[in-house]
């Protein structure tokens, strides 16, 4: 299935982009994680991070359906 | 909308006009600024991001939360994104409420907050070269800081 | 001068510019406005009036007091004096420092010391008629309320 | 000896005035005060007051020399 996904801060340095669509077989955000960590060496752990889906907070185990935007979401730093 | 971007300068006169209540007897405002310093690095400028459709969704929770919590009569976060430089103001939070211990309260709980889960980052550029998102420093299994000259 | 004195409206733009510090992250700042309501009556304008020589003195040790308490860079209080109508601003306080807990933990000393000690006293007029300076009514032997009407 | 006084808020809408000098013998600003509290009727007791000579926070048992500034002070309500 075909999922977008918007990449911030240190996470679209390091993918070099900050969207893309994307063709996958990951059923889960957990699941696309650790594909996108071996193809653009994210050093960020899951642990570190949030995801949401469709602008809104999800758990990593949600089960993905085609045309979701997933964001994962880097320790924030506001103020 | 009680929680909002601008690319550009904060202003602070026309969102504390939007807190004016003449119940109100106390307000209290909260700006952040950028510094000079951090960690013991010397700061020249920073640039912000934020995933924006979330950012003001949780924004609006944290302000209605407050709302929910403190008996205030008006509350506001305004937070700036793009590149800022030494003294900028970063965010604003204001609050106005018949009495003024609600509002300390309310204005604190709210920017405690937006720093805590509003998907917001700042990039540090130092005056070494290097640079570097905070908060990430210890997040990343190499070291953070991109070598400019590298 | 780190506690002043007005007798026109403050300007919040100058004396937050005092406050400005490259080493300074956060800005807290505090008003006080005139409420319509004060205790179950309807305010309708105030009188303050200050025992000026030993008000600034007062207020300037209060102040220091918070430069010594809180790790903060600069704190600044003006209050105003004469007649204020409805939403007016009697009072500010604003603090700035390297971390924002220490600036709202500042401004608050400041307000609420600034509150309890300096000799401002503040005569409060009603849609009644009636007047009373206020904390008074529990000091006086007879009713605080003077009769206009009377 | 003569002692310059000052009333504020209620002490000065109740003495009708905001200033004076007067002769007086009393000793101790608690004297003065038990004095013109005969002369004006004030309202409040000295439970209430504060009280500054010239121009400083003063005990009320302090001994009152000629040309002492007195000021009586109601409970204050700034801000």
């Amino acid at each position: 299935m075909q999922l977008k996904i918007q990449y911030y801060a240190l996470m679209r340095e390091q993918a070099g982009r900050s969207e893309e669509s994307l063709e996958t077989s990951a059923a889960t955000p957990a699941d696309l994680y650790d594909e996108l960590i071996r193809r653009y060496g994210f050093t960020l752990t899951r642990e570190q991070l949030k995801v949401a889906v469709n602008s809104e907070f999800s758990d990593w185990s949600r089960r993905l359906t085609a045309g979701d935007a997933v964001v994962f979401i880097p320790p924030v730093a506001g103020g | 909308m009680r929680f909002r971007f601008t690319q550009t300068a904060i202003d602070t006169t026309q969102a504390r006009r939007e807190l004016l209540d003449l119940g109100a007897g106390g307000y209290v405002s909260f700006e952040g600024w950028v510094r000079d310093h951090n960690e013991g690095q010397e700061v020249t400028r920073l640039e912000y991001e934020a995933f924006q459709e979330l950012a003001v969704k949780e924004g609006e929770r944290i302000v209605a939360e407050a709302l929910r919590r403190f008996p205030v009569k008006h509350a506001l976060c305004i937070h700036r994104v793009g590149a800022l430089g030494l003294s900028d103001m970063a965010v604003w939070v204001g609050v106005s409420s018949a009495h003024r211990g609600e509002a300390f309260d309310a204005c604190r709980f709210i920017i405690d907050e937006v720093k805590h889960r509003v998907p917001i980052w700042k990039k540090e550029h130092y005056r070494s070269g290097d640079s570097g998102w905070v908060n990430c420093e210890r997040c990343a299994a190499t070291p953070h800081h991109t070598h400019a000259h590298a």
